[in-house]
């Protein structure tokens, strides 16, 4: 159909809306009918996505303000196709697997707007529109953590607000400079993110400019100084509301690098690789050792995430392909992963009310399809390989080898300190004897929640096995994508880092990253 | 002679006595008197500037000034008289009821 | 400095000058530091009147007439007015706020506005926008002046001040029938329950 | 042959999930006899491939489909059955259908029974995979598939809970598999980095290519693959600094410690600096090579040195594991290739079989594994006594039995490397082995009946699972006449991995060979002399001895765990809540909220500003038209 992305935005907010007359029994159905819908027109995008085209389809384009040239402008390539069809499919699994919520009619409304929000960011090609989207996305998110999250959650919500819109703003600074730069140069106004590709801006303009993309990505990412808002969400927001940030939320930001601050200002990125290099290292390592020191089993996995970003960060100032590439594909997985995780925390919540690990013991005894699956997410967060976990990070670390050895093994004990903080959660939870009674009579997962873990079991095995027709288009659009910033970089020392792999130097196709306009 | 500075200096004198009236007076009254001796100084400063420039837009701007002056007066002691009805008493300090 | 101070005052106009400042200044002061309202009050029209004196020297014939028809006029005769509604017999006591933050104010804001105009004004060739005609009797320009290029802004004081008059006797006009200062000791509100009162029945 | 390529492969894993589908079921007997069946078929196919390999010499090289594509790198699922991989996948499958059928027997009473079958398939099913990749990255998969089944048959009996460090040394199953997993994690990123390594400086991560770019690469990346690998290889092979988790790993069932920490996982290591000879024989990488001989034989010696103060039954039997594991990587560090292969494929069935038999022992001593609580076993369990006899024969090295021809081919290396004070290590950790072995088994077996008065009225095992294990012993005699054929078989793979004595060692090697006869026979007899004996003479525990500081130092395994636990895991866990308490929740977040605070307490304080006071406000706006009037001023005089 011609305008599929439009729809994939708009109609989960359509039902959303109408969602308001749906009575309060069958809203969950209506609820799962909708996400169910939206994940098959996802699938139809996949499946009719041109995967040897490295550039972007799907295009619509449609003026809003033209003389500010603000245009609704959308568009999908190799890079966001995987994560809008993860969207669709965490927000399909996360609703599906609610429990029973007070009043969760407004919860799945606000669910639906999230959805379409989210999918906006990853379509827009349009920076007011990605803009738009960007802030519109905090706001159903606050809702929920604050309206079904825990004690804390206002405190936490309005955290998680303010601080992912500060951020914004600087954000917002930095794209209304780009624009006017792009009216100084070229005469005419323009919001449209190919059109920026084609600036070649000096280098001085380029580091500000990173800088002010940085700062509102860094904070969604979250990097390392600005990630203490990340504990307090997850730790407050209900198990829907935490799987959602974390498998797609987060992913904002690093696709925010992908999309803009790579492409736009590549001397900058160069220039920047050794300081965001230490920065994830930080975080890789820091926050593997803090979820060390949890004693809650859900800020142990929401550290466990921190983390899994640092490598996903590295991978994307590795600047050649197997590096961008796999950190692409780690963003899908760690979203599969950490959503799953949650929902699992959030299923042994429901049971029990606590989270704290030492309310737990011998849980594999009492509840065995519960701990099977847990064993299964465990492997594949801390990469084991044929899990989906494996194959994101070893090429993150494979690219990032090229750039520095040294960071690399740093960055490599996270397979170390993973496994540590994993397995001594699986001890304390599933191993030992059961002597808490409380413990005694849990039931095993009852058929919804085992039904909502399946699909993501079997897809953690499947990517882990055969993960080629998601790393097929992915390759292609990030070896354009460096092909790209490799012709487009001035600096010297720019040109060399950026490594374009040589089996698509030969078989170079016209360097249209820009695609059907 | 008398130079365009010496004008300027005598209104800016004769302001800085209306602003030390503002500040300083408690009756609202008198506060009203104070705005007015401003209003006068730059009156004189206007005419002064006229004078020396040979441009009446000086004088123009003055007329305007007198006109708002006098619909200030009109209106402000209006609002007094209602003030003084409702509290009794036209000093400063009892009519904080606007509170931050 | 000062002889010349002096030899200006030998001229007509420079000796006009420095006794309508000195008393104009004085006048000022006395209203503003005076504890009695109708001295303060009294010292304000006269003041008036001198500045007006300032607009004759000054050439601003029309303007000085105006000062004395419509401010001294009105303006006092307004304030006379409102001093006898407040009756002003009683000396005003006055809460003085720590006169050295007045007194600094004022002295700081008079020194700095002294020191910017007696700088040497180096205008570089402002020309006048409307030069004003020589052999012409002032108020004949600033007629022509007035009806020509300013007459919008001439209508629009003219509905200003209508709406000032009107609102004038609308706030004032309220409740006229009942004096406030015979029965000032009843407690305001209590007369308000009570004009209430009154309207029902 | 493609098939039974896969069929070697997939055998085990269709086992396994076979067994998982009974996974919480409870005990069915036809799902542990379906898995050894599925394991013996893996066998056959290992079996006849080796033949076919032998007859023809064509080396069979399958690819199944690619895996990951990202740029340059391009690695896909490839495995080929050459002459080392063949002989690997038929040690590992003929021990674990040995194993197997011994585990229906030895597991009959556990309630889990058909989860323990699907796990230990998946080990065989990782260990063929790691066996036959034909890449290094299909190798880490192995590598990575091996370490979490491990994880899970350590943890096994996951219910049971920690006890302190002094009642049980290896805490809990969960404890030790978790310790073990960690520490093959350590290992497993040395080898990530030597897989980038190889990557970055060949393009591409298959043996043949990579083994084909080794002469054109530097000096230094050579070194630096060469030591990446060799640490992967250590943790695996529970080496020197790395080797702690091997001896709590024996909470583990002991089918599980027969198989995985005796045969074949910890072998991996070896397996590994085999597989890629050509990269350690190059002249360049001796430095490396050498290493790996001296460490192999100081891990022999200190394995050895422990083993001789050791309680534990299988304990003991863990540190021979480790101490012919220290013999293996010597022959690998001195270059002779194949007979570190021969000595590993000897050592699997021996081993397998003492573990085993030690396996019996814990069964009918219901679970007690303390020497000092047996004695005389040998008129209760006379076939489990004969078995055990009969593998610390072969273990010691006495000629007829398979443990001599390694094991002296082993010292004849290093005699004919003129690495002498390696030669005598050697030597003197073979009488070790031997007097450690034989007083095991004399403890056990022999001296005064210790177990009756405590209550203990062990059995025989099963008669099937004794008859399983009786393969192993025939194995365990004849492999080493195999020797010579099994030279000319392995010299077809290439040059690298042969290995020839040189003349003057010809000569000699008559002459070393009774040497170590001799040192091995003493040792049996003084083992004889101070436990085998009844009576009067009989062995008699004396506290006095057990106090001394030697004695101390090796039961407490040279304080190695105890520094491992103060200097690493003790400071990990007090910085990292440092971390949480102190950096993360006093500075960062902090510093964001004090923000937050400070706007908050900024516009809290002028809002007393707001007096409702005319005059206030009045005097404010003085102070800001004066202020403006300043700067107005000054900025004049200044323009």
């Amino acid at each position: 159909m011609e305008n599929i992305l439009s729809i994939l935005v708009f109609f989960p907010a359509v039902a959303g809306l109408l969602g308001f007359v749906v009575t309060k029994e069958s809203i969950r159905a209506y609820g799962i009918a909708v996400t169910l819908v939206v994940f098959l027109l996802t699938l139809w995008l996949w499946f009719s996505f041109d995967m040897n085209n490295p550039g972007i389809q799907f295009v619509e384009m449609i003026p809003l303000i033209p003389d500010f040239g603000i245009s609704y402008y959308l568009g999908a390539d190799g890079i966001s196709l995987f994560i809008i069809v993860m969207t669709a499919l965490m927000t399909l699994i996360g609703m599906a697997s609610m429990g029973e919520t007070k009043n969760i009619k407004n919860m799945i409304i606000s669910l639906l707007f999230l959805e379409m929000t989210m999918i906006g960011v990853f379509v827009a090609l349009d920076a007011i529109i990605f803009y738009l989207f960007w802030e519109l996305s905090l706001v159903p998110m606050l809702y929920i953590i604050g309206a079904w999250g825990g004690p804390l959650r206002v405190y936490a919500s309005i955290k998680f607000f303010l601080y992912t819109f500060t951020g914004s703003l600087l954000m917002l600074v930095g794209m209304l400079f780009m624009a006017y730069i792009y009216h100084n140069l070229t005469g005419v106004w323009s919001f449209a993110v190919t059109d920026w590709y084609a600036l070649v801006l000096p280098v001085d303009y380029q580091i500000w400019l990173f800088a002010a993309f940085f700062i509102g990505f860094a904070i969604k990412v979250p990097m390392f100084p600005f990630h203490t808002w990340i504990p307090y969400a997850h730790g407050q927001a209900p198990t829907i509301g935490s799987v959602i940030l974390a498998a797609i939320l987060l992913k904002m930001g690093t696709y925010g690098f992908v999309r803009f601050s790579l492409p736009l200002f590549p001397d900058a990125s160069v220039m920047a690789i050794t300081p965001i290099a230490v920065l994830s290292l930080i975080m890789v390592v820091y926050t593997a050792m803090i979820a060390y020191a949890q004693k809650d089993m859900k800020q142990v996995i929401a550290y466990s995430s921190v983390s899994h970003m640092g490598i996903i960060m590295l991978g994307l100032f590795a600047m050649n392909a197997e590096g961008l590439g796999g950190s692409i594909f780690q963003m899908l997985s760690h979203g599969i992963v950490s959503g799953a995780l949650f929902m699992l925390v959030g299923m042994i919540y429901d049971r029990r009310h606590t989270k704290l690990l030492s309310e737990f013991g011998g849980l594999a005894s009492v509840m065995p399809k519960f701990a099977i699956i847990f064993g299964v997410m465990l492997m594949a967060s801390v990469g084991l390989p044929l899990t989906i976990g494996f194959v994101g990070e070893f090429l993150v670390l494979l690219g990032f080898y090229k750039v520095s050895p040294m960071i690399t093994i740093i960055a490599g004990t996270s397979i170390i300190l993973g496994a540590v903080y994993m397995l001594r959660v699986m001890k304390l939870a599933f191993f030992g004897p059961l002597n808490n009674e409380a413990n005694q009579k849990l039931k095993d997962l009852n058929a919804r929640e085992t039904w909502s873990l399946v699909p993501l079991v079997a897809i953690v095995i499947w990517l882990g096995v055969y993960p080629k027709p998601v790393l097929e288009p992915i390759n292609n659009s990030v070896n354009a994508l460096l092909a790209f910033m490799d012709e487009k970089a001035i600096t010297k020392e720019a040109k060399d880092m950026i490594h374009v792999s040589n089996s698509f130097e030969s078989g170079r196709p016209t360097l249209s990253i820009a695609g059907g306009k | 002679m008398i130079g365009l500075s010496h004008y300027l200096i005598v209104s800016a004198i004769i302001f800085s006595i209306g602003l030390i009236g503002v500040l300083r007076r408690r009756n609202l009254l008198m506060l009203f008197f104070a705005t007015e001796i401003m209003l006068n100084a730059v009156n004189i400063a206007f005419a002064a500037i006229s004078h020396y420039y040979n441009d009446l837009t000086g004088q123009m701007f003055a007329f305007f000034i007198i006109a708002i002056a006098a619909s200030e007066v009109a209106v402000g002691l209006g609002i007094l008289i209602v003030l003084y009805k409702k509290h009794g008493s036209l000093d400063l300090d009892d009519l904080a009821s606007m509170r931050g | 400095m000062f002889e010349n101070f002096i030899t200006s005052l030998m001229t007509v106009e420079g000796f006009a000058f420095y006794l309508f400042s000195f008393l104009t200044i004085g006048l000022f002061s006395v209203t503003v530091m005076s504890k009695n309202i109708l001295y303060s009050m009294t010292s304000l029209a006269a003041a008036m009147v001198l500045v007006s004196g300032f607009f004759f020297l000054l050439g601003a014939d029309f303007l000085g007439v105006i000062q004395i028809i419509v401010y001294v006029g009105a303006v006092i005769a307004l304030y006379a007015f409102a001093m006898m509604f407040f009756d002003a017999t009683r000396d005003i006591k006055e809460k003085n706020t720590n006169s050295f933050v007045v007194f600094l104010l004022g002295g700081m804001s008079a020194l700095v506005l002294v020191l910017m105009f007696a700088a040497p004004i180096h205008s570089n060739d402002i020309q006048a926008l409307y030069p004003m005609t020589e052999g012409v009797g002032n108020a004949q320009d600033v007629g022509m002046v007035l009806f020509t290029k300013y007459l919008v802004p001439f209508e629009v004081a003219a509905v200003m001040l209508l709406v000032a008059m009107i609102a004038g006797i609308i706030l004032a006009g309220k409740k006229m029938n009942h004096s406030i200062t015979e029965n000032m000791e009843i407690d305001n509100d209590a007369k308000d329950e009570i004009m209430i009162q009154k309207d029902k029945e | 042959m493609e098939n039974l390529v896969y069929i070697a492969l997939f055998a085990p894993f269709a086992g396994s999930l076979f067994a998982s589908l009974f996974g919480m079921k409870e005990r069915e007997i036809f799902v542990g006899v379906v898995a050894s069946i599925l394991i013996f078929i893996s066998f056959l196919a290992s079996a006849l491939l080796a033949a076919n390999l032998y007859m023809t010499g064509e080396v069979i090289h399958v690819r199944m489909m690619d895996w990951i594509a990202v740029g340059d790198f391009n690695v896909g699922f490839g495995f080929v059955v050459d002459h080392i991989s063949v002989t690997m996948m038929s040690v590992v499958t003929l021990v674990s259908t040995v194993v197997h059928i011994y585990a229906i027997g030895y597991m009959d009473h556990d309630r889990s029974f058909n989860r323990f079958f699907s796990y230990l398939s998946a080990f065989v099913f990782s260990m063929m995979i790691l066996v036959m990749s034909d890449n290094f990255l299909g190798l880490f998969i192995g590598w990575e598939g091996v370490g979490v089944c491990s994880w899970l048959l350590v943890g096994f009996w996951y219910h049971k809970e920690d006890k302190p460090k002094e009642e049980n040394p290896s805490i809990s199953p969960s404890w030790a598999a978790n310790e073990a997993f960690i520490m093959n994690r350590i290992a497993d990123l040395g080898m990530l980095i030597g897989i980038f390594i190889l990557y970055w400086n060949t393009g591409s991560l298959r043996y043949d290519e990579v083994f084909a770019q080794l002469p054109y690469l530097s000096e230094t990346v050579l070194a630096g693959a060469a030591i990446a690998l060799f640490i992967g290889a250590m943790g695996k092979s529970a080496q020197f600094p790395l080797h702690t988790w091997l001896t709590d790993a024996m909470e583990g069932p002991t089918p599980v410690s027969a198989l995985i920490h005796a045969a074949t996982m910890v072998t991996a290591g070896v397996f590994l600096v085999v597989r890629s000879n050509p990269l350690y024989a190059m002249p360049e990488v001796s430095g490396v090579s050498m290493f790996i001989a001296s460490l192999g034989t100081f891990v022999a010696f200190y394995a050895a040195s422990m083993a001789l103060v050791e309680r534990d039954l299988k304990r003991i039997i863990a540190y021979s594991t480790l101490s012919q594991l220290g013999y293996m990587f010597a022959a690998a560090g001195l270059g002779a290739y194949w007979i570190a292969l021969f000595h590993l494929a000897a050592h699997a069935f021996f081993k397998a079989l003492l573990f085993l038999g030690g396996g019996n022992v814990m069964h009918a001593m219901n679970d007690e594994l303390d020497l000092f609580k047996m004695g005389n076993l040998k008129k209760e369990m006379r076939a489990t006594w004969l078995y055990m006899g009969f593998a610390s024969i072969a273990l010691a090295g006495l000629p007829p039995l398979a443990g001599f021809w390694s094991k002296d081919a082993i010292i004849e290396t290093a005699f004919n490397e003129q690495t002498y004070i390696l030669w005598f290590m050697l030597v003197v950790t073979a009488g070790m082995t031997a007097f450690y072995s034989f007083r095991q088994v004399f403890l056990s077996f022999h001296g005064e009946d210790r177990h009756t008065p405590l209550g203990f009225h062990p059995h025989e095992m099963y008669t099937f699972a004794l008859v399983a294990m009786f393969p192993l012993a025939v194995l365990a005699l004849i492999t080493g006449w195999f020797m010579s054929a099994y030279k000319v078989f392995i010299y077809h793979i290439g040059e690298s991995v042969q290995y020839e004595m040189s003349e003057h060692t010809h000569h000699l090697a008559i002459y070393l060979g009774l040497l170590v006869i001799f040192i091995v026979l003493a040792s049996i007899a003084y083992a004889y002399m101070k436990y085998a004996r009844t009576g009067d003479k009989a062995w008699k525990r004396d506290e006095a001895k057990e106090q001394g500081f030697f004695y101390k130092l090796l039961k407490n395994q040279y304080y190695v765990p105890k520094f491992y636990e103060e200097f690493i895991t003790k400071p990990y866990s007090m910085i990292s809540e440092k971390f949480w308490t102190g950096v993360d929740l006093k500075i960062v977040d902090a510093t964001v909220d004090n923000i937050a605070k400070f706007f908050y307490t900024t516009g809290d304080k002028t809002r007393s500003m707001q007096t409702g006071n005319l005059s206030n406000y009045l005097n404010w706006m003085a102070v800001g038209g004066v202020i403006l009037l300043a700067v107005a001023a000054v900025s004049a005089i200044f323009m």
